[in-house]
């Protein structure tokens, strides 16, 4: 049981765990951060996967960066939305 | 490189985790976001230790840095109430999560071996790409297409984060004295930085997604702290959002109708090329983030 | 006549001419971003052309690298279809936006809208695994960005599409990650080779249908849907219903046919899927005939005819005509529905509201648009001579051929369902008696009455000339590989 | 040719007499007022086909399944009656106090060619053509008036006439099934079907309405009054033939049907000797005719009765009938045309009471009448034919009797109309000379046409004196009987009685009708009751039909739960779970 | 249904389409007020196709066919046939528009949505002459569907609330049967292939018959199913009274002629030119239609009796008399076979004369109730004549084409030895009487001397009691019921035709 068998398996568990918290948590900044725990937790798959050889394997590497430069693009995104949605609410409350 | 279990493993891995439920659970914003920059550092560490250096150090910078500050800045909006909880879909969510992590489990332990056919193929190849470093090599000539893409997802990205804000980001900054000779120290030091990660990247790990970022940092910070033009405002600071991608495409159509094919760098010039498309990049993904950072952040007068 | 090289200038062209159209200053974008947009229909039109001229299916290495280090785009008979259908709406799309800056959301909506069509182009030619995750991100983004462009009320459903989006998107992801683990490679073709049945492959195919089926809006996961598309404005709605939708089908549909085989396990997800596509036509079907306003109605008529997609994936295993039917349903279904939605749109302009109750008189004052929406209706129920009906028909011969008489009672009673509401749609837009002399609308547009009338017109045309189309969509050699 | 010439006249002169509509007023009247004056022209050309065509089928392919007419033994005589007859009504209806004169003529101008129709057909088609257009013409005749009675007359006459319809439809489909399209051999044909006794039973039912045979009778009582004088004298003069033409033409005298000849005969009688008491309680004098016309139809119906008992005398029978036919075609015409003599003609009482006496004997049978040589060619036809039923009594001593009851009728004619007040006013002599020939002349015709057909029937030689008892003492007793009863009525004791002075209220005119109105009254109610309690069954199937609406009120529901995030969260993470599940736990079976 | 007739390539078929589908195109465009464009684009469409019909009866009765056909799905091509039943349905829809289109263009003088109305009227056409000409059974379904789609914004024109419902009720019943048809027929093309209407039965579908009798069976009962919805056979003719709420020249020629025709059209089609009528009788498909259609004719006339509305009286009526074509269509004789196929004509003639007269009634003397009717025959002669003439041929009176077509369905029916088609013919025809002569007799009723005063004044005496463009067109209507029954003879008459249509089938 090498330590990238364990890195293996506790990828899925880390995006599991970001998934449960973000289809389950109400509050919209905390569900974005779940989604990044959740992207975390595939990166790490696919890196223990890059990791099963001495040499480690490139490609898997590359799509990692690749899929950290969306993942911050999309969290932008989000937490602006996020905000135009809580403006919305407040004003919302106060008429 | 089958490394057997060390303490350090041990605790690396519970680390990350116990993170990551921290991060998810803890009720107020606050502590989460901070849970989650501690998060962002183990993984990185993570990273490291599986033997992937420029994903660690891009993590660092961008899942930790870049991230976190826009997390934190988000954090400035009120926390609204949250709508009441219907406890059955907690439990049953709960319940499906965990039997999701074993059935998951169960199928990547039944995973075949690696095959290792690509990283031999990416070593024989490597030479004619103007590029030592494998990673650098297979993300801006093998798969130069992907990181392309890539690029205009973060286009996307601040078109998306500009067209939802509304208008009233865009005004400079008056800071304190302090903030200001602070800026002017950090500065030149983050330029540095980012200068050298982007020449790194050809030989050792780093290259544009990590000067990028630092290049964002930098401009996160000068804002802040009131140094001027550094708004990425006007004319000049749509021009440098899009001339990564403009650069990118320009040099996949003339080796497209000049050269053999689209994006088929020449051994010759593949080093230069890569090169060069890496300054342009950092620079366009740098002003990208800043100006992602600059759209969230509404007037002053917001509550805080 | 092959042009595979052509294939990187779809997604490419666009995205430069995005790029520039964003640095235009706002006030003449709109007149930058048509002639960019129409620029790009040209080129999709001439590639469309070619691929059917040609007959072939093409492929091109990127990089000049070969299949498993390089990327390679592929186009064969479908996505020659689903190009052709992108081309198609995209024009429309171009042409009534730029007539109407309202139904597209100012002029952010321009340097979106192209990167949008670029991720379209590239996710219907890509023949790399990640780089479909890639082109689907790209798509996802643009579509969440335009449906924000739908003004403040439209943030929480863009936010909740955004979600659903990137979840599917991960769920993909992982399934590429156990693909790369499982055979090294990342080509959808090289993998259809190598992968053999087992666990792996069941969690691929599964992982891919759920991805897929959040992102399409299959039944269970179709909540996002009657939110997000009436919130935006009308000519996003129409893309969002018309071709994003469809981009998560082809997606599945790759994979499905690609790597599903006769393995018991598939073959159960398979049912499910089709069991969730029953449900999601009826739903869909109800939900549409109780909602009272027209553009939730149009929505609720996708999440209906998404459940169909869904039965392809049973249909067509193993038959040319279940095939064919489903391409061809998802052309029929582009085309009827963005005429649905711009008409919509066109109706809204005119009457200030798509609430039903305050549309009667329509049929006098905007003929072209009624017609257009009841033509669309008639196409989505299948009756013949539209375009819809070609589809049903070869549905039902797919059906007949495996003896599965459950799907004919499906897609006869979804028909009956669509044409419900069609109807309903129409009835509210006659004049009570009397008042033919109701205060006459605001001032349409003509181009906003035409361009959904020609949609809806060439619903009907393919209807009864589809001899071509559906010869050329009929035996896709790469794909239907087996069974 | 000339067939062409004789149909299409009378129709053409009806098309102009409607196209008048269109004309503007002063002129409609004008060419109105013409046509119908010159009515009786219409009947010249079929008068001369009559004398003139020769007895070969003329038929036209195109027409109607191909129509093909003929004027054999039976049609032409009743031809000839019929133009006589048509001719003298038509020119009796200008300035005759009718309203509307113009429409009246051309409605009879449509029946007289719908009743020759009905004569000279040669095919089963044409001669149902004829049969049913000559009907519902007849029922505009009856209505002409459009008085109350008139009305509930044209009711009924037209509910008989429909069901009648039905009858002589279905029995002519038989028929056409059998083969027996061309008249020829339809006899032949119903002889040979299978379903026979269901067409002669047919047969008797819907020609009896139009022969006015006892249980359909009860029509004509109310018809004739009601259609105006010229209309009710077209009707018992030559309509009623048509019913007896339709038994001569189908009914298959070959065989010896006894069951069947014996119930036609017992109907006859039975109508013969009760329409006699019927008419006696009568005042109207239409009415009392009408009860005679019934009677002596009874008399024809007797000789189709043992024309189909005894198959040997059928030859005599039918021309027995048609000589009857024809005879009593035209004296009942001249009689009922002499009512309208009596009211409204210029001429003085006595010549019309001497003349209209003259058709009344005749009708009667007294010697040197058309009656006389018709009555014994009938008893002699009749023969030795013994009639089963009235224990061994022959035909031939029961005829007589009908003879009494006829006689007793005109008497009682006589006396009502000696009572009638008169209003002479100018009308043209040429109309009343022809109604005095007519009058006349039929002793000739009758003789000439009894002596034509020489082998089958017999002619008496005229001044024998014991014929001239044989035939006569019905007349002479009944004359003595009416005589008595009459100085009986005018004595002090009976002066009030109902019966001596009757004005027909103790039997209404259409006696057994009253009793049937009730009875289709009261199952019009329940009919309508019933298909209300229909339709409301129908409507309330249709409401159960309309699709479940709870179902898709329970979809809206889980929609609304459905879009809440979590729930649809929870939804993709139990997927999921299954999924991997599934997946992970036999993925591996191949 | 003629039968291998030298068949030749050409487009006059696909030409018949033309002249009503291109006017149809450019009335939709055409503005409210462009009244005379309008008119003469009707008329010359009208007219075209009334020639082409003309010119066709000569060749087609002596026997060569005109084919046009295209492919559409692989496999199966849409295929138009200019055989003889199809003409003389053909014959039928193109006279008949040619006078609703006059009659309609008088009764809607200055009504709203006019160019809406005549562009669905063209295309209603367009689909009835494509359901005649349909060579195979898909290119049939296509029309037939579009028939029902063109046909619900007629019935539906008024904008009423009754009106809409009465569409939507339509709609569900028509496009139920439209549901069906497409299950038969998507399953007979996929077993046999596309089938083509060959007089006296398709070989495909006999053998398909001989080894599976059950499919075939099950096949033949959706078709004819699917037919009958719009023939309103006993449990599936709930729309049609309903959808009397149309404005009367839709009524004419939709429930007289268009609609409901094909229905009858459909069903003579599926069981002569495709099962033939010896295999459809051995899969027990004909016995079944007869009683259904038997059990109609009864029920529909007994549903009559009770309506006062004149036009829902009609419309009953309708019900019943299809019924006739669908009971002769399934006698096995060919004197029945004729006498259902020139129903289709007579019927069509004397029920379109019935409506428009009754549109006369409601938009001269605004009555649409039976118990109204008192005295309107003095008031209006011509239609009253009309009505009559058109109301006793119905009845089935010998010199009227009723008869006509009545007659030789008897026979037909003993022929093919059901005895029970007789009664249940005579019956109807008394029933017929039944509701028909009180109407009648009401209209001619002399003024009652009660009602003088509730009589509206009537308006000073117009030479013509109506606009011309209503009021000629039931006279012509009604003279052509005359002359078809009394030139029935005729070898180009309708029931001339029809005897040589039906000898094809029994080959």
């Amino acid at each position: 049981m090498t330590f990238v068998d364990l890195a293996l398996l506790a990828g899925p568990a880390i995006m599991m765990i970001g998934l449960v918290g973000h289809l389950l948590i109400g509050d919209l900044l905390r569900r974005i951060i779940a989604l990044n725990v959740a992207s975390g937790g595939v990166m790490l798959v696919l890196l223990a996967v890059a990791a099963r050889e001495d040499v480690p394997d490139p490609v898997p590497q590359a799509l990692v960066l690749t899929g950290i430069v969306i993942m911050a693009a999309v969290t932008g995104v989000a937490l602006a939305l996020a905000r135009r949605v809580d403006a919305v609410s407040d004003e919302s409350e106060d008429r | 490189m089958s490394l057997d279990i060390g303490v350090f493993d041990a605790l690396l891995l519970t680390g990350v985790l116990l993170a990551a439920v921290a991060a998810v659970l803890v009720p107020r914003r606050t502590a989460s976001v901070a849970v989650f920059l501690v998060f962002g550092l183990l993984l990185a560490l993570l990273w490291a230790r599986l033997d992937a250096p420029d994903i660690a150090l891009a993590e660092a910078v961008l899942g930790g840095g870049v991230t976190g500050a826009l997390l934190v800045d988000a954090l400035a909006s009120k926390q609204p109430h949250a709508p009441p909880r219907r406890l059955w879909t907690v439990v049953v969510g709960i319940v499906a999560g965990t039997i999701a992590f074993l059935a998951a489990a169960c199928v990547v332990s039944r995973l075949s071996g690696p095959t290792g056919e690509l990283p031999r193929l990416v070593d024989d190849q490597i030479a004619t790409t103007g590029a030592e470093h494998p990673v650098t090599a297979v993300l801006l000539n093998f798969r130069s297409f992907d990181t392309l893409l890539e690029i205009a997802v973060v286009m996307a990205a601040v078109f998306a984060a500009t067209a939802v804000s509304d208008r009233s980001w865009a005004r400079e900054l008056s800071a304190s004295g302090e903030l200001r000779t602070i800026a002017m120290a950090l500065l030149p030091v983050v330029a540095l930085l980012a200068v050298w990660m982007l020449i790194a990247g050809t030989t050792r790990p780093g290259g544009a997604f990590q000067a990028g970022a630092m290049v964002g940092a930098g401009l996160v910070i000068a804002h802040l702290t009131g140094t001027r033009h550094a708004s990425t405002r006007g004319r000049w600071g749509e021009a440098l959002i899009v001339v990564g991608l403009v650069a990118f495409i320009l040099l996949a159509f003339s080796t497209a109708v000049a050269g053999e094919g689209w994006l088929v760098l020449g051994e010759s010039w593949a080093s230069a090329a890569i090169l060069g498309i890496e300054a342009v990049l950092a620079v366009s993904i740098g002003v990208g983030l800043a100006r992602i950072f600059l759209a969230n952040r509404n007037e002053p007068g917001e509550a805080r | 006549m092959r042009y595979p090289a052509l294939l990187p200038a779809l997604v490419l062209l666009p995205l430069l001419l995005s790029a520039m159209v964003a640095l235009v200053p706002r006030g003449p974008r709109r007149l930058a971003g048509a002639a960019a947009s129409s620029i790009t229909g040209v080129l999709g039109s001439a590639v469309v052309l070619a691929l059917m001229i040609d007959g072939g299916s093409w492929e091109f290495a990127l990089a000049g690298w070969e299949a498993p280090l390089g990327i390679t785009l592929q186009a064969d008979g479908t996505s020659t279809a689903f190009l052709a259908l992108m081309t198609v709406v995209g024009v429309a799309v171009t042409v009534y936006a730029a007539a109407e800056p309202r139904l597209a959301g100012g002029p952010d909506f321009w340097p979106l809208w192209l990167v949008l069509w670029a991720g379209l182009n590239g996710v219907v030619v890509a023949g790399d695994l990640f780089n479909i995750y890639v082109m689907l991100e790209l798509v996802t983004l643009a579509a969440v960005a335009l449906v924000a462009l739908g003004g403040r009320s439209a943030a929480a459903p863009a936010l909740r599409y955004l979600f659903v989006g990137v979840v599917g998107s991960l769920l993909f992801l992982l399934a590429v990650a156990l693909v790369y683990a499982e055979t090294g490679t990342l080509d959808l073709l090289q993998v259809t080779a190598a992968l053999e049945p087992g666990p792996v492959l069941t969690a691929i195919v599964a992982l891919t249908l759920l991805g897929m089926g959040a992102k399409m809006a299959l039944f269970p996961l179709h909540a996002w849907l009657p939110v997000a598309h009436p919130a935006a404005p009308a000519a996003v709605s129409a893309v969002l219903s018309a071709l994003v939708i469809k981009a998560g089908v082809i997606v599945l549909w790759r994979i499905w046919f690609g790597l599903a085989d006769d393995a018991t396990a598939v073959r159960a997800l398979g049912v499910v899927a089709g069991i969730a596509g029953a449900v999601a036509v009826f739903w869909g079907g109800a939900m549409a005939l109780r909602s009272s306003r027209l553009k939730q109605i149009i929505a609720y008529s996708t999440v209906a005819q998404v459940g169909y997609f869904a039965i392809v994936l049973t249909l067509a295993d193993g038959s040319a005509a279940g095939w064919s039917g489903g391409v061809v349903l998802v052309l029929a279904h582009g085309l009827a529905k963005a005429a649905m939605f711009l008409a919509a749109g066109t109706l809204a302009v005119a009457y200030g509201t798509d609430r039903l109750s305050h549309l009667h008189g329509a049929i006098t004052h905007t003929p072209m648009t009624v017609a257009a929406l009841g033509i669309a209706g008639i196409s989505l129920a299948g009756l013949p001579p539209t375009f819809g009906f070609v589809a049903k028909w070869q549905l039902l011969m797919a059906a007949i051929e495996q003896g599965a008489w459950w799907w004919i009672g499906v897609l006869l009673l979804g028909g009956l369902l669509t044409f419900g509401y069609t109807a309903a749609m129409v009835r509210a837009t006659f004049n009570r008696p009397g008042d033919d002399e109701v205060p006459a609308p605001h001032r349409v547009r003509s181009v906003l009455a035409v361009v959904p009338f020609t949609l809806a017109i060439a619903s009907v045309v393919f209807g009864v000339f589809s001899a071509g189309l559906v010869d050329l969509v009929a035996e896709d050699p790469t794909v239907r590989g087996h069974g | 040719m000339m067939w062409w010439i004789a149909a299409g006249w009378p129709l053409l002169l009806v098309a102009v007499l409607m196209a008048s509509g269109l004309l503007p007023r002063d002129a409609a009247e004008r060419l109105r007022d013409r046509g119908s004056r010159f009515g009786w022209v219409a009947v010249v050309p079929a008068g001369i086909l009559c004398a003139t065509a020769g007895s070969e089928t003329v038929t036209v392919p195109w027409m109607l399944f191909g129509t093909s007419v003929a004027l054999d033994a039976i049609a032409r005589p009743l031809l000839a009656m019929a133009v006589v007859l048509y001719g003298l009504a038509l020119a009796f209806i200008p300035r005759s106090g009718t309203e509307r004169p113009a429409l009246l003529s051309g409605l009879v101008m449509v029946c007289f060619v719908a009743n020759a129709g009905v004569f000279a057909a040669a095919d089963l088609i044409t001669f149902y053509l004829c049969f049913t257009v000559m009907s519902f013409a007849g029922y505009g005749l009856v209505v002409h008036s459009g008085s109350r009675p008139a009305r509930r007359a044209g009711r009924i006459y037209l509910v008989m006439t429909v069901l009648g319809e039905g009858a002589v439809l279905s029995a002519m489909v038989l028929i056409a099934r059998a083969g027996g399209l061309r008249l020829g051999e339809s006899a032949a044909a119903v002889a040979g079907s299978p379903d026979r006794d269901l067409i002669i039973g047919l047969l008797l039912l819907g020609f009896g309405v139009k022969a006015g045979t006892v249980p359909l009778h009860v029509w004509l009582p109310l018809a004739h009054p009601a259609a105006p004088t010229p209309a009710s004298a077209v009707l018992s003069g030559a309509m009623i033939k048509a019913g007896l033409v339709g038994w001569l033409r189908f009914l298959p005298f070959g065989e010896s049907e006894i069951g069947w000849g014996t119930a036609f005969m017992a109907l006859a009688l039975l109508g013969g000797f009760l329409a006699v008491p019927a008419g006696l309680l009568q005042d109207d004098p239409k009415v009392v005719l009408a009860y005679s016309s019934i009677s002596q139809m009874g008399f024809l119906a007797v000789l189709i009765g043992v024309a189909l008992a005894v198959p040997e005398a059928a030859g005599a029978c039918t021309i027995a009938a048609v000589v009857y036919a024809v005879h009593h075609g035209l004296a009942k015409g001249v009689l009922f045309l002499g009512v309208q003599m009596w009211d409204v003609e210029r001429w003085r009482r006595w010549p019309v009471a001497v003349l209209m006496a003259v058709a009344g004997l005749s009708i009667i049978g007294a010697p040197l009448t058309g009656g006389y040589v018709a009555k014994y060619g009938a008893k002699e036809a009749v023969g030795a034919a013994m009639f089963p039923a009235t224990g061994g009594a022959s035909l031939a001593e029961v005829l007589p009797w009908v003879g009494l009851g006829s006689t007793l009728l005109l008497a009682r004619f006589a006396v009502v109309m000696w009572r009638r007040d008169r209003a002479p006013s100018p009308t043209p002599i040429t109309r009343d000379i022809a109604w005095a020939i007519v009058a006349v002349a039929p002793v000739g015709a009758v003789g000439w046409l009894a002596s034509s057909h020489e082998p089958l029937s017999t002619t008496p030689d005229w001044f024998d004196p014991g014929t001239w008892v044989a035939q006569s003492w019905p007349l002479l007793v009944g004359l003595v009987l009416a005589v008595g009863a009459a100085r009986i009525a005018r004595g002090p004791r009976w002066k009030d009685s109902r019966i001596a002075h009757p004005h027909g209220d103790i039997v209404p005119p259409g006696d057994v009708v009253t009793l049937e109105e009730r009875l289709v009254s009261r199952a019009g109610v329940g009919l309508r009751a019933a298909l209300h309690r229909l339709e409301g069954l129908a409507t309330d199937i249709r409401a159960r039909l309309t699709p479940p609406v709870s179902l898709v009120a329970a979809v809206a529901r889980a929609q609304r739960s459905f879009s809440a995030w979590e729930v649809s969260g929870t939804v993709l993470l139990v997927l999921i779970a299954a999924a991997l599940g599934w997946a992970a736990v036999n993925g591996g079976g191949a | 249904m003629t039968p291998d007739a030298q068949v030749d390539y050409s487009i006059v078929p696909l030409l018949m389409l033309l002249t009503s589908l291109l006017p149809a195109g450019i009335i939709f465009c055409l503005r409210e007020d462009q009244v005379r464009w309008r008119t003469t684009l009707n008329m010359a469409g009208a007219v075209a196709k009334v020639g082409f019909v003309v010119a066709l009866i000569p060749p087609v009765v002596s026997g060569d066919k005109l084919r046009v056909s295209m492919p559409w799905v692989p496999g199966v091509d849409l295929v138009l046939v200019t055989d003889a039943f199809s003409l003389f349905f053909v014959a039928l829809s193109a006279g008949l528009w040619l006078v609703t289109t006059i009659y309609a263009i008088g009764y809607l003088e200055g009504a709203p949505n006019r160019s809406r109305f005549f562009g669905f009227f063209s295309l209603c056409v367009t689909a009835t002459t494509g359901i005649a000409l349909a060579g195979n059974l898909i290119t049939f379904l296509l029309f037939f569907e579009m028939l029902t789609l063109v046909t619900y914004p007629l019935v539906a024109h008024r904008g009423t609330k009754d009106a809409l419902d009465g569409a939507r009720t339509y709609l569900a019943y028509t496009l139920g049967g439209g549901v069906v048809l497409l299950a038969g027929v998507v399953w007979l093309t996929a077993l046999v292939g596309p089938v083509e209407f060959t007089a006296g039965g398709v070989a495909a579908v006999a053998d398909l018959a001989a080894e599976r009798p059950g499919e075939a069976t099950a096949i033949g009962a959706l078709l004819l199913i699917g037919m009958s919805v719009k023939a309103a056979i006993v449990p599936l003719h709930g729309w049609l009274p309903i959808a009397m709420v149309a404005p009367a020249p839709v009524s004419a020629l939709l429930h007289a002629v268009a609609v409901v025709k094909a229905g009858a059209f459909g069903i003579v089609r599926v069981t002569h030119d495709l099962f033939g009528l010896s295999v459809a009788g051995e899969l027990g498909l004909l016995p079944v239609m007869a009683g259904f259609a038997g059990f109609t004719i009864v029920y529909g006339s007994i549903r009559a009796l009770a309506q006062d509305d004149l036009k829902k009286r009609l419309a009953y009526s309708t019900v019943s008399q299809l019924s006739y074509v669908a009971l002769g269509a399934a006698l096995v004789s060919p004197l029945a076979t004729a006498g259902a196929l020139v129903h289709i004509v007579h019927q069509g003639m004397m029920k379109i004369t019935l409506f428009f007269c009754a549109g006369l009634f409601a938009e001269v003397q605004g009555i649409s109730k039976i118990s109204q009717l008192a005295g309107v025959g003095r008031r209006m002669p011509l239609t009253g004549a009309a009505f009559t003439v058109g109301s006793l041929g119905m009845i089935g009176l010998p010199p009227l084409a009723g008869f006509v077509s009545k007659w030789p369905l008897a026979l037909g029916g003993l022929d093919a030895g059901t005895t029970w088609v007789l009664p249940v013919l005579i019956a109807s025809t008394l029933l017929n009487a039944a509701y028909f002569l009180p109407v009648v007799y009401a209209l001619w009723r002399p003024e009652p001397d009660d009602q003088e005063a509730a009589v509206p004044a009537v308006p000073p005496r117009r030479r013509l009691e109506a606009p011309a463009a209503l009021l000629w067109p039931p006279v012509v209507t009604a003279a052509m019921v005359l002359l078809m029954g009394v030139a029935a003879g005729w070898t180009y008459s309708p029931w001339g035709l029809a005897e040589i249509i039906a000898g094809g089938s029994y080959r």
